[in-house]
């Protein structure tokens, strides 16, 4: 098959796909390509077959995707599901298939799991507990009563809504005013145009948190834009590298850092393990970093 | 050309349409000779049951495109059917059928809506159908709540596939109304005024016929195909999505454009629209079986569709000729 | 330029052949010397138009050799063709709706500066243009969609009459013109010929032939089928040798039993060209409808059908006191009113679709079974029928009628209202470049209607032709009825000068 | 119906711009009344900065429909060229003139490509641009190795307000881009070229005139004016996004169309396209500013569209009777 060609793998050894969401996404890219070099540097232990979708929303793409791996019976499957109820179906159709499944990034739903009597053991960060901490860093800087802002990722993803929950509870804790939430669908472009909008309704907005780095760079230049740089405080999740000159001058306050390139590295190990019959499938937790400023 | 108003033989029908699969087989055969996990039965079960919600879609795309219309709400309006089907299921306690004709209804009701705004005020139904994809896209996340609702067994056997060629019911009710469609485009009055409207509404307003019921009927057609969509694509994640679908008008499009229908109106095939979409799946799943990374993935994607209508115009060109 | 001077130039033809599907010009050979006006004549589809688009290089011959004063001429487009001063006005009108009169005049070669328009010399221009065919009141900056037939058609020859030329083609462009401007055309043509410009006329009307032919070929079926060397033919010689037998009585006599009223205008006001329009047309009549271009013809009979908004008056339909509500021309259809309208392209036919969809568009439900399904071989067998009955020149009734010539499309259009068959029926100009056979056809075909007791309006620019097979003739003038004529009681002078009477008393008037 | 034509007045002329103007001044109040925030200077500051990408590239999709062709690749090649000047300003540390020209090239070469292919071999331009959006795309991500690029301060000031009205230099580009447009469209011969070849591509090429190279011009056109809004799009994020642009194809033709241009060709108005912008980006803004929930906003902007559109029908209508 092709997909030898890419990696070199003795014949007998597991063939294990990645199923990421948009490879055109610098955040799965880092963990795919995080999940090559770790298949390299295994010698040949295992086969790794990468694959993403076009668009990060479109949970039926993934579905075939899903499929067109039990069709090359792979033996393992690791996925970062673009949907947490939507790829429960499939999933369990590949372990019915006898494939090990793995569920990283983005954690399936536990109570469908539960009604459908499927386990599917998750290895990844905890998104919620990850925005908390970047929330409570950021009202470090603000006082009590300050009005602030969340920018929201797909309102109906998983790991959105528990980073919103995230920063909502640290807000709550740290006694800020959310005087908004919208959605910038993960994109820049629509994040600039949202915090512009922000920025002019609340002349008086401290901060804005935004869900991913993407959007945190379009709040920071509408911040710009609006002539309130030092007055309003961003934000952001993933650590990506557009966000590091930012980081470094303070216009970004904190962001927090999953590890991208470990995160399917552990998902693969997992499955591995599991091929080898050495563990039982468990929930696993992958560490989240807060990133802040370096000086200072 | 010669589609819409091919009746000369069926020898000619046959080389219509064969000269669209011809490209496909190309396309099949490539990926078969590049990965060896092509050819086999669970590609092709995959492929079926993949493009079912695409299908019945685009069976009404090919309507609105005939008669010089486009329906941009298709996503929407399948996204707002699914997740109404959904909520029905699993809040309201519907059984299928209900939450199904609720679907079904739903699009219907957006179609018409389409239809009949473009239709009496005479605005372009690029506009009234880009309104709709907003307002579906809106009323689908209010209704869901902005969830995703997972809806499991009571739709999945709708896209479980069945029997020995292991066909699910949804891609059987899929092709039947490619096949009906095709029919009612060429053997019945209303296809033969969809065709004349597509080609010159003045002319068939001339003629004493009132080209506005049919127009509006096409519309109210794709939003009800639009609704089974939305089943369909339910029924294959076993979950409603209020996002799903976006960006599906374009694939639909697509595959419509790349059957030879002229987005100018006046002749198409619906047949010919299927196998576009077989056109668009294939390049899709054999990009992934191949393994492609993105960058390459949508190149040759960008690449393929261009060139499988370069050949079909050429193609076009030499039966032309030979006739 | 000495060669015309002495009369030596020529545009040679030799040997010319072109297929389509089938051979459509096999070996025409053809001298059009400079200064004389050569006249093209045929049966619909005979091959006419096809042999001047060779000449004005819009099409590619398959074989055979044009030369201009024995200079080889192979041109390679329309361009080529006017760079050696050889132009064509085209049967079917080649205009730009969206684009203003002026620039549409000028469209190949509009004044320009730096590839900016330049407006004001357009406007000049266009307006030195418009004055020689009579259009000095056209505003050059309305946009062409907004003119009718006549007036576009009067637009096509400014055109060519704007230019320098040395050989100028004419294809049938008098088919939508009413005398006066016919009279115009043929003045500018005798002067033209003065000035050693040779012309090709291609017409379908025999007196105009006799009026300003030098030379006469004839072209049957592809092939030169005679050749006179003066127009002063008899009509009934040519057109025998048009149509390869004996010659058929054009105007057929007949007697006409006038019945009920079966239409009833009243008051009628629509735009600014219809302006209080009242007549009623009988059953078993011809109702004929004169009048200048522009002069609201057309405009009537579309606010009658419901093709365009009314702003008042009323449509009775015969004794009825309640008036028909025709909101649209399907409501028309359903009250037994039916009409052919005058632009064929846009208004009337289906181009890109076959002959079959063209001819039962009007009347689709007929042929289904259960007003669903259509009955295909019903359909071919009424098609057929009409085909023959119309004479209509084609391969089969599969072909395209974009690809038809320009008679055999208005032939498919009279097939369609036909077949539909109602009960009042009005013609917009329905001879537009029909040719005489078939005219004679048509007409004997509108008498039957009108036996059958059907009432027809026919709206014509050819006087003759009115004058020859209506029972009752109106005309109208400036957008009013300005006259009404019975059989016997019209004269040719009396016509024209009710035709004329609006813009009379408009200009003393005002 | 005027717009193309119409050389008669000025007056008539104002009539037309005026009641496209009406519709926004219309929306602007609403929301001015629904918000206190509304009518502040900052809001309209932002508005300027927010749409001059938007606008370049609808003035070349104006023209793209004009002659009855369309370009979906607009977004795409907006990407690609944005991530080429970043990565060019930032990895081979070109100027920000020798970037911001190679971003234009780049857009021009994609542009003439559409062109010279949808002409060439008579493909439809829907299918040769959808066919681009995949390749530039793919581009896109490969040029920038799928990650978002940085670029900070040395293209930033091209976004940047300055003098007392607050006008950045791209908003003074785009609008100085929508007058030539406009002017280019009505008074050159080429504009003239465009909507006649539009209305009947036929008749152009029978009338001498051959048609094709206005048309690849015109897709050149539109790919160049695609590559200013990517360096656009750069400078107000001060970032170039691989991913940025998706779905801008239909946010611009829904401009362009909202405008009155015709989608079947022949008729556009290079400013009624602005207007377009203008009401588009008035209602998303508007809509956050209220604070409108995302179901809510969705169904908002659909209905929105609609009646402008709608409005602008009986405008037009009630226009065309007192004339
Ligand atoms: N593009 C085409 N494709 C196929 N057949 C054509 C085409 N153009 C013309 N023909 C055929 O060529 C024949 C001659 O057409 P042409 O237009 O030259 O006739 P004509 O003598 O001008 O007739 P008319 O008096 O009706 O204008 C017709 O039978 C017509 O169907
Ligand atoms: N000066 C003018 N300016 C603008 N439009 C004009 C002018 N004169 C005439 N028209 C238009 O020309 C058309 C003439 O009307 P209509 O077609 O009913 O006349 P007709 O007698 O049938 O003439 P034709 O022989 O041109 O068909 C109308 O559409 C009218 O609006
Ligand atoms: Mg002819
Ligand atoms: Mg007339």
């Amino acid at each position: 098959g092709k997909e030898d060609l890419s990696t070199d793998a003795d014949a007998s050894a597991p063939r294990v796909a990645l199923v990421m969401k948009s490879l055109a996404n610098e955040f799965f890219k880092t963990m795919a390509d995080g999940a090559e070099a770790h298949q390299k540097a295994s010698g040949g232990a295992y086969a790794l077959i990468v694959n993403g979708i076009k668009d990060e929303r479109d949970a039926a793409q993934q579905v075939t995707l899903v499929e067109s791996m039990i069709a090359q019976k792979v033996d393992a499957i690791v996925i970062a599901p673009a949907d947490s109820k939507a790829l429960i179906s499939v999933c369990r159709r590949a372990m019915d298939a006898g494939i090990v499944v793995v569920n990283i990034d983005n954690k399936l739903d536990a109570a469908i799991l539960e009604k459908e009597g499927t386990r599917i053991p998750f290895v990844g960060p905890d998104n919620y507990e990850g925005a908390k901490m970047v929330g409570l860093e950021m009202a470090k800087h603000l006082s009590a009563g300050d009005e602030v802002a969340i920018l929201e990722g797909v309102p109906t993803a998983f790991n959105a809504q528990q980073r919103r929950k995230g920063f909502e509870e640290a807000m709550a804790e740290s006694g800020m005013k959310i005087v908004t939430v919208q959605s910038a669908q993960w994109e820049t472009e629509k994040a600039n145009t949202v915090a512009s909008a922000i920025l002019s309704e609340y002349p008086n907005l401290k901060a804005i948190l935004a869900s991913n780095d993407s959007m945190a760079l379009g709040a920071v230049a509408a911040v710009k834009a609006a002539d309130r740089v030092g007055q309003v405080a961003v934000v952001g999740f993933d650590n990506i590298s557009a966000v590091q000159p930012m980081l470094e001058d303070g216009r970004i306050l904190a962001t927090a850092d999953q590890h991208a390139d470990q995160l399917a590295v552990y998902g693969i190990e997992y499955a591995l393990a599991i091929l080898r019959d050495t563990v039982t499938p468990e929930d696993k937790q992958t560490p989240v970093d807060l990133i802040v400023p370096s000086e200072k | 050309m010669k589609q819409a108003g091919n009746q000369r033989h069926w020898l000619s029908f046959g080389i219509e349409h064969l000269g669209m699969l011809g490209i496909l087989i190309v396309l099949i055969t490539f990926f078969g000779f590049s990965t060896d996990s092509f050819f086999t039965p669970s590609t092709f079960k995959m492929l079926y049951n993949q493009i079912p919600s695409l299908t019945v879609i685009v069976v009404g795309m090919t309507f609105a495109l005939v008669v010089a219309g486009i329906d941009l709400s298709v996503g929407s309006v399948a996204a707002l059917s699914g997740t109404l089907a959904g909520v029905a299921m699993t809040q309201w306690e519907w059984s299928l059928p209900a939450a199904a004709l609720a679907a079904l209804l739903t699009g219907l009701l957006c179609g018409a809506v389409n239809g009949v705004i473009s239709v009496l005020w005479s605005v372009p139904s690029f506009i009234v159908t880009l309104g709709m994809l907003e307002i579906a896209r809106g009323a689908a996340y209010w209704v869901a709540n902005s969830q995703m609702i997972y809806i499991g067994a009571p739709v999945e056997w709708l896209a479980e596939p069945m029997g020995a060629l292991g066909l699910s019911p949804a891609f059987i009710v899929a092709f039947a109304l490619v096949v009906i469609g095709q029919i009612v485009l060429v053997q019945t009055v209303f296809g033969r005024y969809a065709i004349a409207i597509g080609t010159n509404e003045e002319v068939v307003r001339l003629s004493g016929v009132d080209p506005r019921l049919p127009k509006i009927a096409v519309f109210a057609l794709s939003g009800l195909l639009a609704g089974l969509g939305g089943l369909f694509y339910a029924a294959r994640l076993s979950a409603a999505d209020p996002n799903g679908g976006v960006g599906l008008e374009l694939s639909a499009i697509a595959a419509v454009v790349i059957g030879g229908t002229s987005l100018m109106g006046g002749r198409g095939s619906v047949v010919n629209s299927f196998i576009g979409v077989l056109i668009i799946s294939v390049i899709e799943i054999g990009l992934i079986q191949i393994g492609a990374t993105e960058p390459i993935k949508r190149i040759v994607t960008g690449v393929v569709i261009v060139l499988a209508v370069v050949a079909d115009v050429y193609r076009r060109k030499l039966y032309e000729t030979m006739d | 330029m000495p060669s015309i001077a002495n009369g030596t130039s020529r545009l040679q033809i030799h040997q010319l052949s072109k297929s389509y599907a089938a051979p459509v010009l096999r070996d025409v050979t053809l001298t059009l010397a400079a200064g004389e006006v050569h006249a093209l004549v045929g049966a619909n589809g005979a091959g006419k138009s096809t042999l001047a688009r060779i000449v004005a290089g819009i099409t590619k011959p398959d074989g055979g050799d044009l030369s201009l004063d024995a200079h080889p001429y192979a041109p390679r487009g329309r361009g080529d063709a006017e760079s050696r001063g050889v132009f064509i006005v085209m049967q079917e009108l080649n205009q730009i709706g969206t684009l203003s009169v002026a620039e549409n005049l000028f469209f190949n070669r509009l004044p320009r500066r730096w590839g900016f328009m330049r407006r004001r010399n357009l406007l000049d221009q266009a307006r030195e243009a418009l004055r020689t065919v009579g259009l000095d009141s056209l505003n050059p900056w309305t946009p062409m969609e907004r003119l009718g037939v006549g007036q576009r058609q009067l637009i096509e020859i400014a055109a060519a009459l704007s230019r320098e030329c040395k050989w100028l083609i004419l294809d049938e462009p008098t088919a939508a013109l009413t005398d006066p401007e016919i009279h115009h055309l043929f003045e500018h043509i005798q002067r033209l010929k003065r000035e050693g410009v040779g012309m090709i006329y291609i017409s379908h009307r025999m007196d105009e032939i006799r009026q300003i032919a030098d030379r006469i070929t004839v072209l049957r079926d592809g092939e030169v089928a005679g050749r006179f060397e003066s127009g002063r033919v008899a009509s009934d010689e040519l057109i025998r040798v048009m149509v390869g037998r004996e010659a058929i009585d054009t105007t057929p006599s007949r007697r006409s039993v006038r019945g009920s009223v079966a239409l009833r205008v009243e008051g009628l006001c629509a735009g600014k060209r219809v302006q209080n329009v009242s007549f009623q047309s009988h059953y078993g009549e011809i109702l004929g409808l004169s009048g200048l271009v522009g002069s609201g013809r057309s405009e009537t009979m579309r606010a009658v059908f419901g093709a365009d908004g009314v702003e008042k008056g009323a449509v009775y339909r015969e004794d009825r006191p309640q008036p028909v509500r025709i909101r649209r021309p399907a409501d028309a259809v359903r009250a037994g009113i039916g009409m052919i309208p005058e632009d064929r392209r846009q208004d009337g036919l289906l181009l890109p679709q076959s002959i079959r969809i063209n001819s039962t568009l009007a009347r689709l439900e007929e042929i289904a079974w259960g007003n669903v399904w259509l009955h295909k071989k019903r359909e071919r067998d009424w098609v057929e029928t009409w085909r023959e009955q119309l004479d209509i020149r084609c391969e089969s009734t599969l072909q395209l009628v974009g690809r038809l010539s320009g008679g055999n499309q208005q032939k498919v259009l009279i097939a369609r209202w036909l077949m539909r068959d109602c009960p009042v029926l009005i013609f917009d100009e329905p001879t537009r470049g029909i040719d005489v056979g078939a005219k004679a056809a048509i007409y004997r075909l509108l008498h039957e209607l009108t036996a059958q007791g059907r009432s027809v309006i026919m709206v014509s620019s050819d006087l003759e032709e009115l004058q020859a097979v209506c029972d009752r003739i109106l005309v109208m003038s400036a957008g009013r009825v300005a006259g009404e004529f019975s059989r016997g009681h019209w004269s040719r002078d009396a016509l024209m000068d009710a035709a004329f009477s609006g813009y009379m008393e408009r200009r003393t008037g005002g």
